[in-house]
């Protein structure tokens, strides 16, 4: 080992800081140099990262924390990085991605505005993601994960003037929305789970005493008892945490602001779909899954069972809700982003599944991060190339997109192949891990979420085929003006799709390297022991494991041709035509409408949130504030003017009234004089 | 012969209208106010001589034999006090010499004003009590005709004429108790009566005579409802004349209340200590109340003197060492604080020429000496810590709470806090945008700012370092307590 | 390093300039502002230097000087402490950023107001300020009640004047209303200080209160104090004089009228929840209550506004309602956490009032309507504008986080909670924080972003003496959010 | 001998008019004649008491206090009156109920 692997995982996010610093210091040196030190920076980033890598072998987990913060009473809090292999794997995924968007930016945003800004949220975000996944306890996760909001409130945000050409939504009568307001949108739903998480960590932090992952593994059993004497608060802790993931990977019920994020510039939405951001709260689930696990089947705790019931449905429901909506998406972007949340609700329902059975733990991890690594490459692919998309057609809406085939060979075919993972056609990585998603709900004996989960593959086939019959198969006259994209864009998203390839191939092996190093690190190192049989648990499965193997893929290919085909003939070859189809039926047609308004999901919120918060927020003025100011500001005045001016009449100016009061006060005098003293 | 002070004073009271008709020989209209000051000045300087001298242990020679035989007795409470009347005398005096210039017979007005001093002072240093009340009718008498001096105006002579009514029927309800006393006692020495009726078991007589000589000192002390003469007086007198009714003369109604009260009357003090604490608080809440409406500024700084009253009379009502310094430390800053304030309303009169508060707008920028220790005069009055009227109200809060009459304190504090209403209105107008009225005001001559700026520097002084004043207050309450 | 009577320097030094100022302004107008600012730089390095003999040594220092000795003692004591000692810097760091911005700020104002050759007007102006770091640093290192009284009025004098004198549209209404709330304030304060004092046998001192502790009389001691600061924290129901105040006061004096409002906090835990911890209990309960609320309504107010400073103004209502949540916990962790909170809190919120008055400066309007599209024209301001918004809104990796997670911990930890409240309170007042993302980040939208009206093209970036302090104290936000232990290791000590 | 209760209520019987004369009356003049006859109510009472102090006894101190506060009351009564003839010239009456101008 060359370098003590804690100060690899230090340097592993601060080379990015230090980026973000050269975009700010470099501004006067020129924009070449600039660009490529902030690049520089994070490909040094990538490469600690990918020196960390070998250690994932050996299971174990590093961490020397160093003091940060002392508390109250004697406590402290100390900070440090935790590699393992959970967090050796994000880091990699996280700097690799990020590494291939920031290169693909040099080109993208040369003649951009605000380029010192978007280099400098850029760098920090990818800082911030690593922090996050690095980081060894909650308080310093939690300070990466709101890092990250920010970060990407000032992204979705960079065309902050809202001129009209970024504009996103429409055409009518769907509302156009600003990048100022989609960047304010992300900001607060992101927000609200936030808090939420903010509230379970400390909420935490009161029974465990620690903050420190590590800690909390070992001393499980001990907070976990304490908590579990409160009746209720494993369930309101494991809400409370989920708040935040749901929010933070755009799950239902606080999905409505990732469609909206794409108002900034293509790398932006590449970084948050692909590498940051939405990942970041799978990433946290996946780390809390050893602690619940232990509390619902070793512990046996039922209360605890909430927390992976609650991830398993949110998971399954936005997978199925937002697969829908991609299906009918008119702009590029937004095809891509409701086909995130998708596939981020298969992750989470993957997560959520690993505490259905005693068993099962490790089997659900796999899976969520397997596929969380596989989306993450087909996905920041398919954005780049939907960057260059745009940057060549000049707009958003894939009716009017209608590229050359032949011109833009490379990115048709890189395209393809990430789409092609994206729908699950073998071999390709995304294949391999959303087959691991569905044998493992329906090996729990979940058939709902199953259903759910399959059902929504058809969906994936179809809008994927779509987007693509769309994009680049519109009519058979080549349109020659299109040029292709320069290399130093092509070049990442190439490497991307071929890495789609590689992992594909190697596809099973992978998994169950994967879920050995899991095995060997949460079961064997950490002690997070899975007995099987355990009261409670649904009968094991293991028997019926060979024909499934066969039968899960089959059933799911079949979705596969049942979702494309249609999309083939309407986009592709355009045997026939969607729109009159959906104009010939009524039904059709509501449905359209149904899932372009987004199951009137987002219009409900806005409705209630934020038209409410902008129509009434004068009532709290009106109706409290004025008649409270009223009442002291002008009442007690008036009271005491009043009062005065009554006092004031005293003030006769007759005399004998003077005299009167003389007269008064003696009277007075001698009725006190006989009543409190002659007795 | 008769303490050193008060002869001095008799002496330039008689020779001031003397100087006066000289001063009309020879055109010098300010002669007979510069002889006048200067007559304060050496009388205060004997005066503070004399305090020095009680402080230092010395019983200061008091004259022996003659006519006054034994009828004056200087203790550190009478030199004290004396020297805040005639300390607050020597300001108002130089202040008159430009604001009376213009009047007819103005020597006879620096004749009443030192008469007034005197009658002053012989209350506080008299050791009887009819001494006492010869004194007191001096006082009266003279501040009457300074009330109704400007007897060219009808307001001054209306309220000369209600002042003088109510307050010589006040005067003859003092006799009147007075005479019970004696009737009692058969002495009116205070020492006498002090010995006579200290200890002894209040009879019903004891209580009519506190009835009749509290009434007596209680109408000129203005404590509600006797007060009704002063808001009149007050705003029609001359400004230093108000200066000195307000700063210092209705204070020494008190200030005799309070020689009588703790020797006569030292038997009954559960009881009056009582009544004093409810009329503390109705005197401060009234005056104070009052004055949020007011337009007149003197007027409202006239109600303003009446809820100081009522702070002053709660250390009465404590009656302890703490209470009684409280008292008389308030009374020494009423006079700084009501005689920078009253003296200032004089010069922004003297200049504008309206007693109204909505003329003065602006004032501040043309006339900004006046308006800077106007300020700070009002700012004592509120409470304002760092400056005097804080220590004396915190000292009063304090002996009250200490003889667990804690409403009276927040009384005071809540009153404070109230009187901020209109103190802050003054201010305010005052440093308004400019009106019209204002627009072509001067700054006030020095002979008006030079006594001004001297109250005000002494107001910061001794709420910067009270222990200055502090440790007589407390001798002198002391003093008083050691009487009995 | 030693320095003689540094304590008594920080509050004498100001007060001794403060007229020379004055003076001085008659000659050399708006530049005497630089000679105020020097001055508040050079206390603020000796309260940095008294900080590090504390940090290093751990023991209090503590000066006292007799200012009345007769009937009962009156003193002016000073005590630098774990808790005093990062209150009193960060309050005069405040002034001194606040000083600095106000130089050129206030040139504009007296030359809308005065005339363009007023120069009398800043000497006038910068005297009056030099008082503002003389009371809140006293306040927070009194060792004596009374001197605490003392410098609380102390601060209402220039707030007052400068109110009156500089403020804007109504002030002069507003001036006096503000004046007597706060007045009112400080009465309730004496009178249960002075109640304090009689059950301790006359003394005034700090140290002394716990003896009344399990006396009937320390529950009306801390009834009193505690309802008179909670005026001037604006407390729901006490409130209606704060969206006046710093509507109306200049921006930076705003910003200084919300640092009294936070110090509420420092006081409350000073005098009453660690002296008399056994009498607070009972306050305890109702005080979160009275938080959530105002957290809530104070949010909800601050939605409502268009007007930029009342803006700020109605959040200063809901962020100082966190701080009392935080003491309302009672527990070690919720008094740090909310003195933490106070300073992290007025780091941010000054940044933001004078965000606030800067604008006004530069487009001459106040209403948020008419805004839009400024980061354009003015990036550092708006950079500033977003920084302040993160503080509040606890984004780190500024202060706000840290301050509110150690609180929200002490929360949870509700040493007075009991059953279903134990979590409601809590989880109530988490969910509450989310209001002020809300509350920050959308007026930041408002004002910044969005295209740029045809009226606003003229607009100008502030200059740099206006948002350099600023920076800094967003600085100082970021070393407290990256290094949190410089504040706790202060008030850990403490608890 | 007449009890000394007898002369006490006279006396005060005295004061009583006075304070009712100050009270009811509008005439000035007549007002000022109230005074006089309470400040002669505690005169009588200083002679009253003197006699009573001890037997055969006149104590002189009352006699002189009395004689002295005649003479106050007609220093009273003369400053009044030079009051009083300021008040005719302003207000033409000697009604001091037209004597408002300062009220309030």
């Amino acid at each position: 080992m060359l370098i003590d692997i804690h100060l690899l995982a230090w340097l592993c996010w601060i080379f990015p800081l230090l980026g973000a610093a050269m975009a700010i210091l470099l501004i006067r040196i020129g924009r070449p140099i600039r660009d490529y030190a902030v690049v520089f920076f994070t490909f040094l980033g990538f490469l600690m990262a990918l020196l960390m890598l070998p250690e994932i072998v050996r299971a174990e987990s590093f961490n020397s924390p160093a003091f940060w913060i002392s508390l109250p009473g004697g406590g402290s809090i100390s900070i440090g990085m935790l590699i393992d292999p959970l967090s050796i794997i994000l880091a990699n995924i996280v700097a690799f991605l990020s590494l291939a968007i920031m290169i693909y930016s040099v080109k993208y945003v040369e003649h951009e505005p605000g380029q010192d800004r978007y280099w400098f949220f850029m760098s920090i975000f990818i800082t911030s993601m690593l922090l996050l996944v690095l980081a060894d306890n909650l308080i310093l996760m939690f300070i990466g994960w709101k890092m990250v909001g920010i970060c990407s409130y000032a992204l979705i945000g960079h065309y902050y003037s809202d001129e009209e050409e970024h504009w996103l939504g429409g055409p009518d009568p769907f509302p156009f929305r600003t990048p100022s307001r989609a960047g304010l949108k992300a900001l607060l739903v992101t927000t609200f789970g936030d808090v939420s998480l903010l509230g379970g960590i400390v909420f935490l932090y009161t029974y465990s005493g620690t903050l420190s992952f590590l800690e909390l593994y070992q001393t499980a059993d001990v907070w976990l008892a304490a908590l579990a004497t409160d009746p209720g608060a494993l369930t309101l802790l494991s809400v409370l945490l989920l708040g935040g993931p749901i929010a933070k990977s755009a799950q239902f019920p606080l999905h409505e602001w990732l469609p909206e994020a794409m108002a900034g510039p293509t790398p932006v939405s590449a970084l948050i779909h692909a590498a940051t951001m939405v990942k970041a709260g799978v990433y946290f689930i996946a780390r809390l899954i050893p602690v619940f696990f232990y509390a619902t089947w070793i512990a046996n705790y039922p209360e605890a069972f909430t927390f992976f019931a609650v991830t398993a449905a949110v998971g399954a429901i936005t997978a199925f809700l937002t697969g829908t909506q991609a299906m009918v998406a008119v702009e590029l972007k937004k095809v891509l982003a409701y086909s995130t949340m998708s596939q981020i609700g298969y992750m989470i329902l993957g997560l959520g599944l690993a505490g259905f059975t005693s068993h099962s733990m490790t089997l659900g991890l796999t899976a969520g991060i397997f596929h969380l690594i596989s989306h993450g490459i087909f996905k920041a692919a398919l954005f780049l190339c939907a960057g260059v998309i745009i940057h060549t057609t000049g707009s958003i809406y894939m009716s009017e997109m209608d590229l050359s085939r032949r011109s833009m060979r490379y990115t048709w075919i890189f395209m393809w192949v990430a789409t092609m993972s994206l729908m699950g056609i073998p071999p390709l990585s995304g294949f391999w891990s959303k087959e691991e998603i569905l044998s493992l709900s329906f090996e729990t004996g979940q058939f709902i979420l199953f259903a759910l989960a399959l059902v929504t593959v058809a969906f994936t086939a179809f809008y994927s085929v779509r987007f693509m019959g769309k994009v680049f198969h519109k009519n058979d006259e080549e349109n020659q003006e299109d040029k292709e994209a320069s290399p130093i864009m092509l070049v990442p998203y190439g490497i991307l799709a071929v890495l789609s390839v590689a992992v594909g191939a190697i596809g099973p092996w992978f998994g169950e390297q994967i879920e050995h190093i899991f095995e060997a690190y949460f079961v064997d190192f950490l002690g997070f022991e899975v007995h099987s049989g355990t009261a409670g648990s649904i009968a094991p499965a293991a028997q019926s494991t060979v024909p499934l193997t066969l039968l899960l893929p089959l059933l799911s290919l079949v979705m596969i041709v049942i979702g494309a085909l249609p999309a083939y003939r309407f986009y592709v070859s355009h045997a026939s035509s969607s729109e009159a189809l959906v104009e010939g039926s009524g039904i059709l047609q509501r449905i359209q409408m149904f899932l372009r308004k987004r199951w009137y999901i987002n219009s409900s919120i806005n409705r209630v949130f934020v038209d409410g918060t902008i129509r009434y927020r004068h009532l709290v003025q009106k109706y409290i504030e004025d008649p409270l100011d009223c009442l002291f500001n002008e009442g007690i005045p008036r009271l005491f003017s009043g009062l005065s001016k009554g006092l004031r009449r005293l003030q006769t100016g007759l005399l004998s009234i003077n005299i009167q009061y003389i007269l008064l006060f003696i009277l007075l005098a001698l009725i006190s004089i006989v009543f409190l003293v002659v007795p | 012969m008769l303490t050193l002070p008060l002869d001095l004073l008799f002496l330039f009271a008689i020779t001031t209208p003397l100087i006066g008709w000289l001063a009309q020989k020879v055109d010098l209209p300010r002669l007979s106010g510069v002889y006048a000051t200067l007559g304060i000045l050496l009388s205060a300087f004997t005066a503070f001589q004399l305090l020095l001298q009680t402080l230092g242990g010395v019983v200061p020679p008091t004259p022996t034999s003659g006519l006054f035989n034994a009828y004056f007795d200087l203790d550190i409470f009478g030199s004290f006090a004396m020297v805040i009347q005639i300390g607050l005398g020597i300001a108002a005096s130089i202040f008159s010499i430009q604001y009376m210039r213009s009047e007819s017979g103005s020597s006879l007005y620096y004749a009443l004003l030192i008469g007034m001093i005197g009658g002053m002072v012989g209350v506080v240093t008299a050791a009887d009590l009819f001494t006492l009340f010869v004194f007191w009718e001096m006082m009266c008498l003279t501040s009457y005709l300074l009330v109704a001096f400007k007897n060219e105006e009808p307001e001054p002579v209306e309220a000369g004429i209600k002042y003088l009514l109510m307050s010589s029927a006040g005067s003859a309800t003092l006799l009147f108790g007075i005479s019970l006393l004696y009737g009692m006692t058969g002495t009116l020495n205070f020492g006498g009566l002090a010995t006579a009726l200290g200890h002894a078991t209040p009879g019903p007589w004891l209580y009519i005579a506190l009835l009749f000589i509290f009434t007596g000192f209680g109408v000129k002390a203005a404590i509600v409802p006797l007060h009704t003469w002063l808001p009149d007086a007050h705003s029609a007198a001359p400004s230093p004349i108000s200066a000195m009714l307000s700063g210092i003369v209705i204070e020494t109604g008190l200030l005799a209340m309070v020689r009588v009260l703790f020797t006569a009357l030292i038997s009954l003090q559960t009881y009056w200590s009582m009544v004093f604490a409810v009329l503390a608080v109705i005197t401060m809440t009234l005056g104070n109340m009052t004055a949020l409406v007011q337009d007149d500024l003197k007027r409202m700084l006239a109600y303003s003197s009446i809820g100081h009253i009522g702070y002053m009379l709660a250390g009465l009502a404590a009656g302890t060492v703490v209470g009684l310094t409280g008292t008389i430390l308030h009374i020494l800053n009423h006079a700084l604080m009501k005689g920078t304030a009253f003296l200032c309303a004089g010069a922004i009169i003297y200049r504008l020429g309206s007693r109204n508060l909505a003329d003065m707008s602006g004032l501040a920028r043309r006339m900004p000496k006046i308006a800077v220790a106007f300020s700070i005069a009002i700012f004592a009055l509120i409470g304002l810590p760092g400056l005097n009227g804080f220590v004396s109200k915190l000292t009063l809060f304090v002996s009250v709470a200490d003889v667990n009459l804690a409403w009276v304190g927040i009384a005071i504090i809540l009153n404070s806090a109230i009187s901020a209403g209109y103190y802050l209105r003054i201010v305010r107008v005052m440093i308004e945008t400019e009106s019209e009225p204002s627009e072509n005001l001067r700054e006030a001559p020095v002979s008006m700012w030079f006594p001004i700026w001297i109250l005000a520097i002494l107001i910061i002084t001794f709420g910067i370092w009270p222990d200055l004043v502090f440790n007589i207050a407390e001798r002198a309450a002391l003093a008083i307590l050691s009487m009995t | 390093m030693e320095i003689p009577f540094v304590l008594l320097q920080t509050i004498l030094v100001p007060a001794v300039a403060a007229p020379l100022v004055a003076l001085m302004g008659k000659r050399i107008g708006k530049y005497v502002g630089w000679i105020a600012s020097a001055i508040l730089i050079y206390t603020t390095s000796l309260l940095l230097i008294a900080g590090s003999t504390i940090w290093t040594t751990a023991l209090p220092i503590s000066e006292t000087y007799t200012w009345s000795a007769v009937s009962f003692t009156l003193e002016f004591g000073f005590i630098a402490d774990n808790l005093s000692l990062p209150v009193a810097l960060i309050m005069n760091l405040i002034c001194t950023a606040a000083s600095i911005y106000s130089i050129h700020y206030m040139k504009h104002r007296i030359d809308e107001l005065y005339g363009e050759e007023n120069k009398s007007m800043h000497g006038l102006y910068h005297a009056l300020y030099l008082l503002f770091p003389i009371g809140l640093v006293g306040v927070a290192l009194s060792s004596n009640l009374i001197a605490m009284y003392l410098f609380i009025e102390l601060v209402l004098i220039p707030s007052y004047f400068l109110l009156d004198f500089f403020g804007y549209r109504e002030r002069h209404r507003v001036a006096t209303m503000y004046f007597i709330w706060n007045q009112v304030a400080a009465g309730l304060f004496l009178i249960g200080a002075i109640l304090a004092s009689t059950a301790t046998g006359g003394s005034f001192s700090i140290n002394a209160l716990s003896t009344i502790s399990g006396q009937p009389i320390a529950f009306w001691v801390c009834l009193l104090i505690l309802v008179g600061w909670l005026i001037k924290m604006a407390a729901f129901g006490l409130h209606v004089w704060l969206p006046y105040a710093h509507g109306e006061h200049l921006a930076h004096i705003a910003a200084i009228i919300a640092t009294i409002a936070g110090l509420g906090s420092y006081v409350i835990v000073r005098l009453l929840a660690v002296p008399l911890a056994a009498d607070f209990q009972v306050f305890g309960l109702p005080i979160m209550v009275l938080g959530l609320i105002t957290m809530v309504y104070g949010g909800l107010l601050t939605l409502a506004q268009d007007d930029v400073k009342r803006l700020y103004a109605c959040s200063t209502i809901s962020q100082t309602a966190y701080s009392l949540v935080g003491i309302g916990s009672l527990t070690a962790m919720g008094l740090a956490g909310g003195v933490f909170y106070f300073v992290s809190h007025i780091l941010g919120k000054s940044i933001l009032l004078c965000i606030a008055g800067v604008l006004m400066m530069q487009t001459g309007s106040r209403d948020m309507n008419k805004m839009g599209g400024l980061a354009k024209k003015m990036p550092f301001t708006a950079a500033l504008a977003i920084l302040g918004s993160m503080i509040l809104s606890a984004i780190p990796p500024l202060s706000g986080l840290q301050a509110e997670w150690v609180m929200f911990v002490g929360i949870f930890q509700g040493g007075t909670l009991q059953g279903a409240l134990q979590f409601a309170i809590p989880v109530i007042a988490i969910f509450a924080t989310f209001l002020t993302a809300a509350y920050t980040f959308w007026p930041v939208k408002r004002i910044f972003f969005g295209p740029l009206s045809s009226e606003l093209e003229d607009v100008k970036e502030a200059p740099k003496s206006m948002t350099l302090p600023l920076f800094i104290l967003a600085l100082v936000s970021l070393l407290f959010g990256i290094y949190p232990d410089v504040v706790m290791h202060f008030l850990s000590a403490f608890f | 001998m007449i009890p000394l209760s007898y002369y006490l209520i006279l006396t005060m019987g005295l004061y009583i008019v006075g304070m009712y004369c100050l009270a009811t009356k509008r005439n000035v003049v007549r007002l000022v004649l109230g005074i006089e006859i309470m400040i002669n109510a505690a005169n009588l009472n200083f002679i009253v008491l003197s006699a009573n102090w001890t037997e055969g006894f006149i104590d002189p101190l009352a006699h002189s206090i009395v004689m002295m506060s005649i003479t106050l009351a007609g220093c009273i009564s003369a400053a009044a009156f030079t009051i009083i003839i300021f008040v005719y010239r302003h207000y033409g009456t000697l009604d001091i109920r037209e004597l408002r101008r300062l009220r309030g």
